[in-house]
């Protein structure tokens, strides 16, 4: 059983996502238990995967018995492992989030949305556990495609933000398939542990050097780096609540991993460093990805559109911790990706329930939610403080390491940017905490008990199906703080290059 | 000068087929335009991968005949034949690109079902200001 | 040092309190005799742990507890040593009366969201018990913060304008100051590769002086804030829009004091007396802190709200704190860790007669507090004492500290600081004596009962237990806590060690 | 804003253009059967594959065989496409 792990964690929800619509045809209702059902296959072979990596090492697995340069290789190595983890509990969770969301804006297509909800999954399981170039972008074909579906239903500009989106989705795939091509052309080679062996001797060809730019620049579209990231707002507000609950943690962070694999395992780190300067001009985005999302994210009032903008200022942080090149600004980035999926899947899981419960999104609308919803409120506040970098919350703690990279690296500019960046959330997260809890600002202050009697606002709180995954995911926000160094000392230092 | 360009000519072709195709996905404000670019942007993909795996001297597609079954292996030349890699990559390739253009579609009908034009700036004039909106007449 | 032992006591000290906050929580405003017993019980209990402490820590051993590693070399733990026992004690001691008078407080004054409010209070005291037992400066940063986050909706607890704004404000400078910290602490452990407080200082041979300058810098700047040390004060007084509980939880035990204890820590426990010699800073961190010293007194005297005279009075006094610690010589630091305790129990007094001034006749500026002593008397002898305190008279205990901070300055031979010292003792009288003279002596208001008439028991019992101890501790400076050797034991260790 | 967006539009592409040709230059000579892409992995599909999967079309034994999981994931593609479609254009229910 644990020799076939790696299978099992891609066939088992391919196959459910075949059968979902036959399901469907002719019982709706069980779409959503039998989702539900298969996700926690991959969830667990994941979690038994990562043991096994932990306990033995990273190991691979040849698909159809071919050995590795000929064949398809998967292989699961501590990075692999962790983001396998993570995309199937955010996948299982999400997919117990979707019930109320789904029954309220996709009335009748339940079968259809768990089937691109199973492939969504697949996909983003497949980029990770594959060894193979080519395979890498079959399945971000996968993933985006049915991620253009889902998003394309969303509210009145979902379609035509979903047009640009394929337009700029496909042209940061394409050019990861050049990449590819270019690697190709080079070496005759699409196995990324035979690539890394032979490409050491080619890294002043040019072919290879144009097959990186490209690599680079296809992964920061798909990642929402900032010049490139002109898809990402528009997909992400106007999705469907359950979709962006699923999309968005999850696609920015499987590309920031692809990213992490060229550079760090495909490529070895010099080469970023000193044959082309990759990493400084990396480094140098992420500043100004930081600094334009955090400023445009105080320039807007609708939430959910807030929150991309800080997930764009997030992916900055990640490339700014790759981009220092050093042990802990790697370990910070990786411990980023996780981090700020949790945190991002958070905040627009609480999005979707605030917007299930029929309040709007602008923050004025988050008046007194705290008395209607409070245990989506509390939530909140977690995840916000976790955002702005407050322990013991896990952001906290990524975000140390992230500073200990640019300290090491003597990158001043970066520590200042993402201490400041930290303040900036805290003002973005703060009106709105202020909102939700206090009195309005001049509006009558009811300082005392006495005059509490003129307006009872009744309990509304979302439904549980809603309400357990955010309270899962605020806990798992706090636990992974203390618990950062655990998971560090046992899967993240194995799987930042020996050579740091 | 010349010479340069036609040794490898078909990587040229490519070069400006991509340009022209990124160049319609990015500039043309006219969303079918946009997705016709987005084909031309992919063929040219496909372009480059194929011409990879050609091999000069006489090669042929990569098909063996009259070797059934494992018999006169000797015979087989790899300079004989094709790489069959990059076609098999491509195969894949147009598969997607396909799918892509199909999904592109089908958000083309819904854009059109909702704003009756498929020129951006219209699209754009209507979502700021929803009463420019021309009805389908 | 001497022998260390290990125990989950400290972490239980820390637990204690956080566990009833979610108690209180959980209750709710249904129960609330239940809510407040939470409070209470929790008060009782943390006091009982942190008090066995006392014994083990004056025979010489540290008590330690790792809960778990965070970073390599470095671990969220515990560990209890003199100086943080010192902080320790003094508020799991005042959390008892604060408590009480809280109670009085918030139900004489039908408060609002009186659960979120003991929610708030007991995450403050889980953290500032987190801060004074912290083993190495990341937990320090991470109870700091969660204090931080904590006191903010006891800040804004009132929700007028100026509550939100002053919350604002609050957070806008301690935020600030943390992430300082955290690029500070980052700084520092990227240079030793260590957090854990050694008495005397780790920090020493690492770096250039210039660089550890800078540390030192941002070190006492991101701690100051919440010290309220000059140009970083400003938030202060305008948090004073808090209900008084939290200002005298504020000012007398929890943030500020966190801040101050932040600064000693970092001055003697990473720095070390030897190495600020030997870059020669302390002189102008002590001008710094004296500068605070004289402006903040000279400050105090033009207000008029009773507990705005009252903050610039703390940020006078923490400086005092801090200047006693940076003058580096063995009677300075005695005397100023040992204000540290003294100003905790004689500022409490303070807020809580304001509190009771305001909760029984809701008069906050001292120009209406003309004749209110015949009213309430007992509120105005706990007043007078701890003011007199404060001025440095004996038998109160400020009197003491002070003089080992006068002793201290004459040691070191900067007569400068001496005179600074006494200075501020000159205007503290100057800005305390009105008050005291406007409620003895002026003809009363017309609102003023003739007869005796106090705020309620819960109000005014704390408060003059408090005052009382003030005096106690002014005559046997050891008296049942044992202040006075927990704080020689405390500057032997960092200058012997 | 129309003028500024073709303006962006001609920068990316004549960079891109500008990278492609720069990569031009080191290009194995076009058709060279000993170039890498054709001597690394590939002339082992030539040789071995009619006898391991007997299959005379070599380019269907790796679509099918070896790299049978990228074909796979190309059909998975197809269905992708295909529920998104519906669930996209799909009148039953939904919005209106």
């Amino acid at each position: 059983m644990i020799d076939q792990f790696p299978a099992l964690i891609i066939v088992a929800p391919l196959l459910g996502a075949f059968l979902t619509p036959i399901i469907g045809w002719r019982y709706r209702q069980l779409c959503r238990p039998w989702a539900l059902m298969i996700l926690a296959i991959p969830l667990y072979a994941a979690g038994g995967a990562l043991l096994q990596v932990i306990r033995s090492g990273p190991f691979g697995y040849n698909l159809g018995g071919w050995a590795p340069p000929w064949g398809i290789e998967y292989r699961i190595d501590h990075l692999s492992g962790l983001m396998l983890v993570l995309i199937a509990a955010i996948g299982l969770l999400a997919a117990i989030n979707a019930k109320p969301g789904v029954s309220m804006d996709l009335k009748g297509k339940e079968p259809h949305f768990y089937t691109l909800l199973l492939l969504q999954i697949t996909g983003l399981m497949g980029i990770v556990i594959t060894g193979d170039l080519f395979n890498i972008f079959v399945f971000l074909e996968i993933s985006s495609l049915s991620g253009y579906g889902l998003i394309a239903h969303g509210e009145d500009g979902a379609p035509m933000a979903t047009f640009n989106y394929i337009i700029i989705g496909t042209i940061g795939a394409s050019f990861y398939l050049l990449g590819v091509g270019y690697l190709y052309m080079a070496t005759g080679s699409l196995n990324i542990a035979d690539l890394a062996a032979i490409l050491p001797n080619l890294y002043h060809s040019k072919m290879i050097l144009v097959g990186f730019a490209f690599f680079t620049t296809g992964v920061a579209i798909k990642m929402g780096l900032f010049p490139l990231h002109v898809w990402m707002p528009d997909a992400y507000t106007t999705a469907p609540g359950p979709v962006s609950t699923l999309i968005a943690p999850l696609m920015t962070k499987v590309a920031a991993y692809i990213m992490i694999r060229i550079m760090f395992t495909l490529f070895q780190p010099d080469f970023s460093i000193s044959v082309v300067p990759v990493a400084t001009i990396l480094g140098w985005m992420a500043v100004v990805a930081i600094i334009v999302g955090g400023i445009k994210a105080l320039a807007q009032t609708d939430i959910k559109r807030m929150v991309t903008y800080i997930m764009i200022a997030e992916v900055g942080y990640i490339v700014m911790g790759v981009s220092v090149m050093n042990r802990p600004g790697l370990t910070g980035a990786i411990l980023h990706i996780v981090n700020d999926a949790c945190m991002i899947f958070g905040l627009f899981l609480i999005i979707g329930a605030i917007s299930y419960k029929g309040h709007g999104r602008e923050i004025y609308h988050f008046q007194n939610l705290n008395k209607k919803m409070p245990f989506t409120m509390a939530a909140f506040v977690i995840v916000a403080l976790s955002m702005c970098g407050i322990p013991p919350a896990c952001g906290f703690f990524s975000k140390w390491y992230l500073i200990m990279g640019t300290i090491v690296a003597k990158q001043w500019v970066f520590s200042i940017t993402l201490l400041c960046s930290s303040l900036v959330n805290a003002v973005l997260f703060f009106r709105i905490i202020e909102k939700a809890y206090l009195a309005p600002l001049g509006g009558g202050a009811h300082g005392h008990d006495d005059d509490h009697e003129e307006e009872v606002i009744v309990r509304d709180e979302a439904p549980a199906s809603m309400l357990i995954p955010i309270l899962i995911t605020a806990a798992i926000i706090i636990i992974l703080g203390p618990l950062s160094g655990k998971i560090i000392a046992a899967v993240i230092q194995h799987a930042v290059p020996a050579a740091f | 000068m010349l010479e340069y360009i036609l040794a490898k000519y078909n990587f040229w072709i490519y070069v400006v087929l991509m340009m022209i195709g990124l160049y319609a996905m990015m500039g043309k404000r006219n969303l079918v335009k946009k997705l016709i670019g987005m084909n031309i942007f992919q063929t040219s993909i496909i372009l480059f991968f194929v011409s990879i795996g050609v091999k000069k001297g006489g090669a042929t597609v990569p098909i063996i005949m009259g070797h059934g079954h494992g018999h006169g292996q000797h015979l087989i030349k790899v300079a004989d034949y094709l790489n069959p890699l990059p076609h098999v990559l491509m195969l894949t390739a147009i598969v997607v690109s396909i799918a892509t253009t199909g999904v592109a579609l089908a958000t083309l009908i819904l854009i059109y079902k909702r704003y009756h034009t498929l020129e951006e700036d219209e699209i754009l004039a209507i979502r700021k200001d929803p009463s420019s909106y021309k009805t389908l007449g | 040092m001497g022998e260390v032992i290990y125990s989950a006591k400290p972490l239980w000290a820390v637990l204690v309190s956080m566990i009833a906050a979610f108690l209180i929580l959980l209750t709710g405003e249904k129960h609330r005799n239940l809510r407040e017993g939470w409070t209470i019980l929790a008060a009782l209990i943390k006091f009982g742990l942190v008090f066995s402490l006392i014994e083990p820590v004056l025979a010489g051993k540290t008590i330690e507890y790792t809960l778990i590693t965070l970073l390599p070399g470095v671990a969220l733990q515990f560990r209890v040593d003199a100086f943080g026992l010192l902080f320790g004690v003094v508020a799991a001691t005042l959390w008892i009366p604060t408590s009480f008078y809280s109670i009085g407080y918030v139900r004489t004054l039908k408060e609002h969201g009186q659960s979120r409010y003991f929610f708030c209070f007991a995450m403050c005291l889980s953290s500032a018990i987190g801060v004074a037992f912290a083993g190495n400066l990341l937990t320090l940063l991470i109870f700091y913060e969660i204090l931080t986050i904590a006191t903010w909706p006891l800040v804004v607890h009132h929700e007028d304008e100026s509550a939100i704004m002053g919350g604002r404000k609050y957070l806008v400078y301690t935020l600030t100051a943390g992430c300082t910290l955290l690029l500070a602490i980052g700084i520092t452990y990227s240079l030793t590769g260590t957090l854990n407080f050694t008495s005397g200082g780790f920090i020493a041979g690492h770096g250039s002086p210039g660089l550890l300058i800078l540390l030192l810098a941002m070190f006492i700047a991101g701690f100051g804030v919440k010290a309220g040390i000059m140009p970083f004060h400003e938030w202060l007084p305008s948090a004073m829009v808090a209900p008084t509980p939290v200002s005298a939880l504020l000012h007398a035990v929890g943030v500020v004091k966190a801040g101050v204890f932040g600064c000693v820590r970092v001055i003697l426990f990473v720095f070390g007396p030897e190495l600020l010699h030997q870059l020669g800073v302390w002189t102008i961190l002590a001008g710094v802190v004296a500068f605070t010293v004289v402006v903040a007194g000279l400050l105090a005297l033009g207000q008029d709200h009773l507990k705005r005279r009252l903050a610039f009075s703390t940020i006078n006094n923490l400086a005092l704190i801090i200047l006693g610690v940076s003058l580096l010589s063995k009677n300075s630091m005695t005397g100023g860790i040992l204000h540290l305790a003294n100003h905790a129990f004689m500022k409490i007094t303070l807020f809580f007669c304001a509190g009771a001034i305001y909760a029984k006749t809701h008069k906050d500026h001292v120009s209406q507090l003309d004749g209110l002593g015949r009213q309430m008397p007992f509120t105005f002898a706990a007043f007078t004492i701890a003011a007199m305190g404060l001025c440095g008279l004996p038998p109160v205990n400020g009197f003491i500290s002070k003089w080992f901070l006068c002793l201290g300055a004459v040691e070191t031979h900067q007569i400068i600081f001496l005179f600074v010292i006494l200075t501020s003792a000159m205007l503290d009288v100057a800005f305390f004596f009105p008050i005291i003279y406007n409620g003895y002596f002026k003809k009363p208001l017309p609102d003023v009962a003739p007869k005796i008439d106090e705020a309620p028991m819960l109000m005014v019992i704390p408060l003059c237990m408090t005052a009382i101890f003030c005096i106690i501790l002014g005559i046997m400076p050891n008296a049942f806590l044992n202040f006075f050797n927990i704080v020689r034991l405390a500057v032997a260790n960092v200058l012997g060690g | 804003m129309k003028n500024w967006f073709k303006l962006i539009s001609w920068v990316a592409v004549i960079m891109t253009g500008a990278l492609l040709i720069y990569g031009i230059h080191d290009m194995p000579a076009w058709g060279d059967p000993d170039s890498p892409a054709n001597a690394h992995v590939s002339p082992r599909y030539i040789l071995e594959a009619t006898e391991k999967t007997a299959t005379p079309n070599i380019v269907s034994a790796v679509l099918a065989d070896y790299r049978g999981y990228d074909t796979l994931g190309e059909t998975t593609v197809i269905f992708t496409a295909a529920i998104s479609c519906l669930f996209l254009l799909r009148r039953r229910g939904g919005k209106k």
